[in-house]
């Protein structure tokens, strides 16, 4: 069926449009003057004003790999994140923990760890999926690089940036 | 014609395209954006330079350096005059405008015409053809629409431009830009006609067609410069970037730079017919162009023009963050079934009054 | 006995089902799954999960001149049994009843997979069963959620080298001992065990015994959980990301179905698919493991041509105009053929015309023997030796021409060769590289670098089967579907395209567009394709033509079967 | 295989498997009860000459093997001796009669546990390990010396009972 939208009938004067014209030109010259004398201030000045003070406790920035409080590298490369990261930033490449490392009893680690920080959406999904409490997204948010590679974050790089993490359930050594 | 005139001419060019146009075109751009962004609450570009001065010099070494790129399916001959077309009569046009009174016994003007607004009309219209073939030769849906639009919208309001100030040529009595200046200076300002001849019941009385041609004429100028609320060739929302899609590099900047320099020579027009021109109101400093005057009185002439014209660039800048756009529908509309009709009857009005006034 | 049918309800609604059907089967003929972990159609049912528990009706005992009510349908009410049953080793009777929804049902699962889960490990991050795990999906399905059990876990042997393909985890294992029947009743290899039964037991190998029949594979297959683990796929992939293609083993002329497993183009594991006339659920470690290869190295990635230099990559038009112009230049009786058993119907297919088109008469397939393993490793180790006697026409048996064209080229009453999917100089093949130098020319068609393509003057890429699409005939006489795992590498092409564009370029003519349709033009020539599609070749195949020849797995199977030892 | 039988106890086991006609592998407990007797433990070897005896898979012997703690998979010293630790001898202190005897002999029973039941003095002539309920609850708490049961062994004078042994 179709829907009549009643047009508002207009009088004369606003038909010819001066007035609502000047009304609209007095607005924009209050907005202009307002913010020419500094009463309005909305814009930061990054990067010498940053939120980071104020970034909100949960703020999704950068994920990073941590590393639990004995140093071992928590992800065990179950590529969960990989499976729920929906722009497929994730990469991994499982390998297993050599006998003879003292981590042996883990059996699983990655090999290869990268997030492509061009694809990332800084959804936190991978931290929340993460089982082993690994992948973090932290504060970072100006992540910047001159190529497209620099801009994939290796596992060295995830776990600099990440750094170690305390305080965590601890799955796999005798902290507990 | 000998040397020294013809030094001095294209000293007169030189000056007043380069010196003068260019970088007001340059900070009009500025303008644009540090009053725009102010408008909306922003800041707008102030990190090159003190308050962001030195953006347009960043911008143009940007524009300069950027690669020149032709798509591979344009009409490449057509595609590369097109920027050119739009540029050149912008420019042409301040050729017959009275941006002074007189420096060293020299009159500042470029070629002192007898049929000043003629040329510049004729001039103008031409500027259509640089948008109409960007639009062709880009071979883009877009561009084509943009193209297309713009001819009918510049067509149809220069007519209504045309119009607009037949009353002011009839008030004055003159073609010529200069000596409709000096008459303005001497005998009252049509829109300010407080001093001098026009300071009597007819010159007041003539103020009605006045202010109507002024609005026809302003409004006229906005459609006929590609400027918001009627800047449908080049729409973003529905056309990406209208007749420019295509462009990139110095081609986009001679765009840009046709768009305020048009916009520019516009409002010097403006200023020059309405407005009294490089003259002070009230009298002040007035010159009747017979005997020659001191040069600082030149020079506070000059910069009374462009004050005024910085003034009206402003104005230009202010209306177009605070109209939204016209649909293209209701612009042909007010074109052809108002202004148009507006300007004819102002034409009889003006006329009435001066036969019935003495 | 198929009349023996028995009236059974099944969560409220009537069935029939022969007599003896076991009640877990024919809950799954009802569409109703009894989640379960020890029993496997396949085994013998030992009852020991617990997981199937069912609670169960019968018509109670009517009092002595009693007569039982009937309703409206005839039906004895059920009288429900106070304990539940398990499902899996209890046949059907008349008027029995089953719920698998009740109360008592649902808190007999809840309370097995508490106590399976007490000594569980929470490692299915690392496990590799994740995914495709019976403890997962039932521990979702039908378990609590949470553990009352405080105590410390038992400490069970992890990451146990129990033989060279499967890794043990003893952590992992609930006790189902499938693997224990299989390799007892199906390997005849039994060489796992229980040891400490109680709450300590733990699966495992006698000191200096280890598990490595060539089906060791299999326990992996039909652990339920993550205990034992293929080495060779262990921590490759998590299985979520892999994407099956059914498909069939070419390790031997036995083409036993498979779902090969593959991501992003490389293939990660192959698993058998059940089919009860070629292979039931099982497969060879051998077979399963023979994929390898397709990610190898020294795969044919460009068309080459020999000149002064060694080989150049060519273009393909190049190097088909090369190969068609020098053959067209011999004499067809100095022409010899020599295409593999390796290669679909529809290769051989084109093969045959190419060899028509030639005028070639020496044309043959390498013949490849092993030993018959008593299981599933046929001695005949080329998949479509079958296909290659009917499609090629080959009048005498497979590969006895071979000899007399090695002669002829030692003659020279050959001076050129064409080698289509077979390396030449390997064993079977018996061509020495001096040999084959003395040909004038050599040209070979294969996927991978070989002695062979080095003495050829023009190569071309071809395609294994892991990456074509078409048919096999295995030794049974059954006619199979190939499907394309991976794309080809680099400019690599299936041998069908290869073939045909070759004939174009000796004929001029137009070619089939898709293995379909070659195979439809074989089908037209060939009596015993008559009438089929390759589309129309079902999943599981089809027979073909009678060899006679059976299936020993299959065998022992079907008698077990009729024993009432297993379902099947 | 290592092991030797003697020819009169392999020649008892062949005349017990005749007791199991119906399936050999019945006879692995008879056999294994035979080898232990003879030989005090079931080494590696014992199991596989049982299986190759009965012609099983050695891991078929080593479930039965594990299965009954009265099957030792290593050496006991020349003493065994079996303390009841069910709840009768516990309450009547079979723990601290354990400990005592420990003591007396000189056996360090802290390894002791499920993969290592019972404990070997250095000297290797006693060993020691809890059992479950040896049937004579009345007179806890009870122990096993090789096969002599003793009842209402009083803690403190436990060690003088191994007197007897030495």
């Amino acid at each position: 069926m179709a829907l009549v939208v009643r047009r508002p009938q207009l009088k004369w004067w606003e038909k010819i449009y001066l007035p609502v014209i000047a009304k609209g030109l007095v607005i924009t010259m209050r907005h202009f003057i307002r913010t020419l004398t500094g009463r309005t201030k909305v814009t930061m000045q990054y990067p010498e004003e940053k939120w980071n003070d104020q970034l909100p406790e949960h703020y999704r920035g950068a994920p990073a790999l941590v590393t639990d409080e004995q140093d071992r590298e928590r992800c065990v490369a179950c590529q969960l994140c990989e499976f729920i990261c929906p722009p497929r930033a994730i990469t991994i490449i499982p390998e297993e923990i050599p006998s003879e490392d003292k981590w042996a009893k883990v059996e699983k680690r990655p090999l290869a760890f990268n997030i492509d920080m061009i694809r990332c959406i800084y959804c936190g999904l991978c931290e929340e999926v993460c089982p082993e409490q690994a992948i973090f997204l932290r504060k970072d948010y100006a992540i910047t690089g001159e190529s497209r590679a620099e801009m994939v974050h290796d596992k060295a790089r995830l776990y600099e940036v990440g750094g170690r993490r305390v305080g965590l359930v601890n799955k796999w050594n005798d902290l507990k | 014609m000998d040397f020294i005139a013809l030094a001095i001419s294209a000293v007169k060019i030189v000056g007043l395209v380069f010196l003068v146009i260019m970088p007001m075109v340059a900070y009009a751009v500025w303008a644009e954006r540090r009053v725009s962004a102010l408008i909306q609450d922003r800041v707008g570009p102030n990190r090159v330079g003190f308050q962001g001065l030195l953006q347009p010099v960043a911008d143009g070494l940007k524009f300069i350096l950027k690669e020149d790129f032709t798509p591979k399916n344009v009409r490449t001959g057509y595609y590369w005059l097109a920027p050119a077309l739009t540029m050149v009569p912008a420019l042409l046009t301040c050729a017959v405008l009275p941006f002074g009174s007189q420096l060293f016994g020299e009159p500042m003007v470029i070629a002192n015409l007898n049929a000043g607004p003629l040329f510049i009309f004729a001039i103008a219209s031409l500027s259509v053809y640089g948008i109409v073939l960007a639009g062709w030769a880009s071979n883009s849906k877009y561009p084509f629409l943009g193209g297309v639009r713009s001819t009918s919208q510049m067509i149809s309001y220069e007519i209504s431009l045309g119009l607009s100030i037949i009353p002011v040529l009839m008030i004055l009595g003159d073609l010529n830009l200069g000596r409709m200046v000096q008459d303005q200076s001497v005998n009252g300002w049509l829109m300010l006609p407080l001093w001098g001849d026009r300071f009597s019941l007819k010159g007041l009385l003539l103020l009605v067609p006045v202010v109507i041609s002024f609005v026809v004429f302003t409004v006229s100028m906005f459609a006929e410069t590609n400027r918001l609320p009627f800047d449908l060739p080049e729409c973003e929302t529905e056309l990406v970037a209208g007749y420019h899609t295509e462009y990139s590099s110095m081609k986009f900047a001679l765009f840009f730079l046709g768009e305020y320099a048009a916009m520019i020579i516009g409002s010097g027009l403006a200023v020059t017919l309405f407005f009294g021109g490089w003259s002070l109101p009230f009298g002040w400093l007035s010159w009747d162009g017979k005997a020659d005057i001191p040069w600082w009185q030149g020079l506070i002439h000059m910069a009374t023009f462009f004050g005024k014209v910085v003034v009206f660039i402003l104005f230009f800048i202010w209306v177009r963050w605070s109209l939204p756009r016209f649909r293209f529908d209701q612009l042909m509309r007010l074109g052809w079934v108002f202004f148009f009709e507006i300007a004819v009857i102002n034409i009889i009005l003006t006329a009435g009054i001066m036969m019935l006034v003495k | 006995m198929a009349d023996d049918l028995v009236n059974v309800q099944i969560d409220g609604t009537w069935h029939q089902f022969p007599k003896g059907t076991r009640m877990i089967e024919a809950c799954r003929q009802a569409g109703v799954e009894v989640p379960h972990y020890c029993y496997h159609p396949k085994l013998s049912s030992p009852g020991n999960c617990r997981m199937c528990l069912v609670e169960m009706g019968m018509p109670p005992r009517p009092k002595p001149g009693e007569e039982l009510a009937r309703d409206e349908d005839g039906r004895l009410p059920i009288q429900w049994m106070p304990r539940p049953v398990i499902a899996c080793a209890n046949t059907v009777s008349e008027n029995l009843g089953i719920r698998t929804e009740s109360a008592l049902t649902k808190s007999c699962r809840e309370g097995v997979m508490e106590l399976l889960l007490i000594n569980h490990p929470l490692d299915c991050p690392i496990c590799d069963q994740a995914g495709e795990c019976r403890l997962q999906e039932f521990s979702v399905e039908h378990g609590t959620g949470g553990s009352r059990f405080r105590e410390d876990k038992v400490k069970k042997p992890k990451n146990v080298d129990i033989g060279p393909r499967v890794r043990l985890d003893d952590e992992r294992c609930i006790m189902c001992s499938r693997c224990i029947r299989f390799t007892a009743e199906v390997a005849d290899d039994p060489v796992l065990g229980f040891t400490e039964r109680g709450s300590h037991t733990t699966l495992a190998v006698h000191p200096g015994r280890r598990l490595e029949n060539n089906y060791s594979l299999n326990t992996v297959d039909i652990c339920p959980v993550g205990a034992l683990t293929s080495t060779d796929f262990r921590f490759q992939m998590r299985v979520w990301f892999l994407k099956e293609t059914e498909s069939i083993c070419t390790g031997c002329g036995r083409g036993c179905n498979t779902e090969v497993s593959s991501r992003e183009g490389s293939i990660l594991r192959q698993t058998p698919r059940e089919n009860n006339e070629v292979n039931s659920t099982w497969m060879c470690d051998q077979g399963r493991l023979d994929f390898h290869y397709v990610n190898s190295e020294a795969r044919l990635t460009q068309p080459l041509l020999k000149g002064s230099e060694g080989h150049r990559a060519v273009s393909w038009e190049i190097a088909v105009k090369t190969l068609a112009d020098k053959l067209a230049g011999f004499e067809s009786s100095k022409i010899a053929i020599i295409a593999s058993a390796r290669l679909t119907n529809e290769d051989l297919y084109l093969v045959r015309r190419l060899a028509q088109q030639l005028g070639v008469k020496e044309l043959d397939v390498i013949a490849r023997f092993g030993e018959d393993d008593g299981y599933l490793v046929a001695a005949d180790r080329n998949p479509n030796s079958r296909g290659a006697v009917l499609v090629l026409g080959l009048d005498s048996d497979p590969g006895s021409r071979i000899s007399g064209i090695r002669r002829d080229i030692e003659s020279g009453k050959i001076a050129a060769l064409l080698a289509i999917g077979e390396d030449l100089t390997s064993p079977e093949g018996g061509f020495s590289p001096a040999l084959l130098s003395q040909l004038e020319f050599l040209g070979q068609i294969h996927h991978t670098a070989n002695a062979t393509a080095d003495a050829a003057v023009v190569v071309l890429p071809g395609a294994t089967s892991f990456e074509k699409s078409g048919s096999m005939v295995n030794v049974t006489g059954r006619l199979q579907r190939l499907a394309p795992v991976v794309p080809l590498p680099g400019e690599a092409r299936e041998d069908w395209l290869i073939l045909r564009d070759l004939l174009q370029a000796l004929d001029g003519g137009n070619g089939a567009g898709s293995s379909d349709e070659v195979f439809t033009l074989l089908a037209h020539e060939v009596s015993a394709f008559e009438g089929r599609t390759l589309a129309s070749i079902s999943p599981l195949g089809e027979v073909l033509i009678e060899t006679g020849e059976t299936v020993p797995l299959l065998e022992r199977e079907k008698g077990r079967i009729a024993k009432g030892e297993i379902v099947g | 295989m290592s092991l030797s039988v003697p020819a009169d106890i392999e020649k008892e086991i062949d005349e017990r498997i005749t007791h199991y006609p119906v399936s050999r592998r019945s006879a692995v407990l008879p056999v294994l009860h035979i080898l232990q007797r003879h030989f005090r433990f079931l080494s590696e070897d014992a199991v596989s000459w049982t299986a190759a005896k009965l012609g099983l898979e050695p891991i078929q012997v080593l479930e039965v093997v594990t299965f009954y703690p009265g099957f030792r998979q290593e050496a006991p010293g020349k003493v065994h001796i079996r303390v009841c630790r069910t709840l009768s001898c516990a309450m009547a202190g079979s723990y601290e009669l354990l400990d005592n005897l420990c003591q007396a002999v000189g056996i360090d029973a802290s390894h002791m546990g499920h993969h290592h039941p019972f404990a070997v003095s250095e000297d290797g002539r006693f060993s020691i390990e809890f059992v479950e309920c040896l049937a004579s609850c009345g007179s806890a708490p009870v122990c096993l010396v090789e096969d002599e049961l003793h009842e209402r062994v009083s803690p403190e004078t436990a060690p003088d009972l191994l007197a007897r042994y030495s």
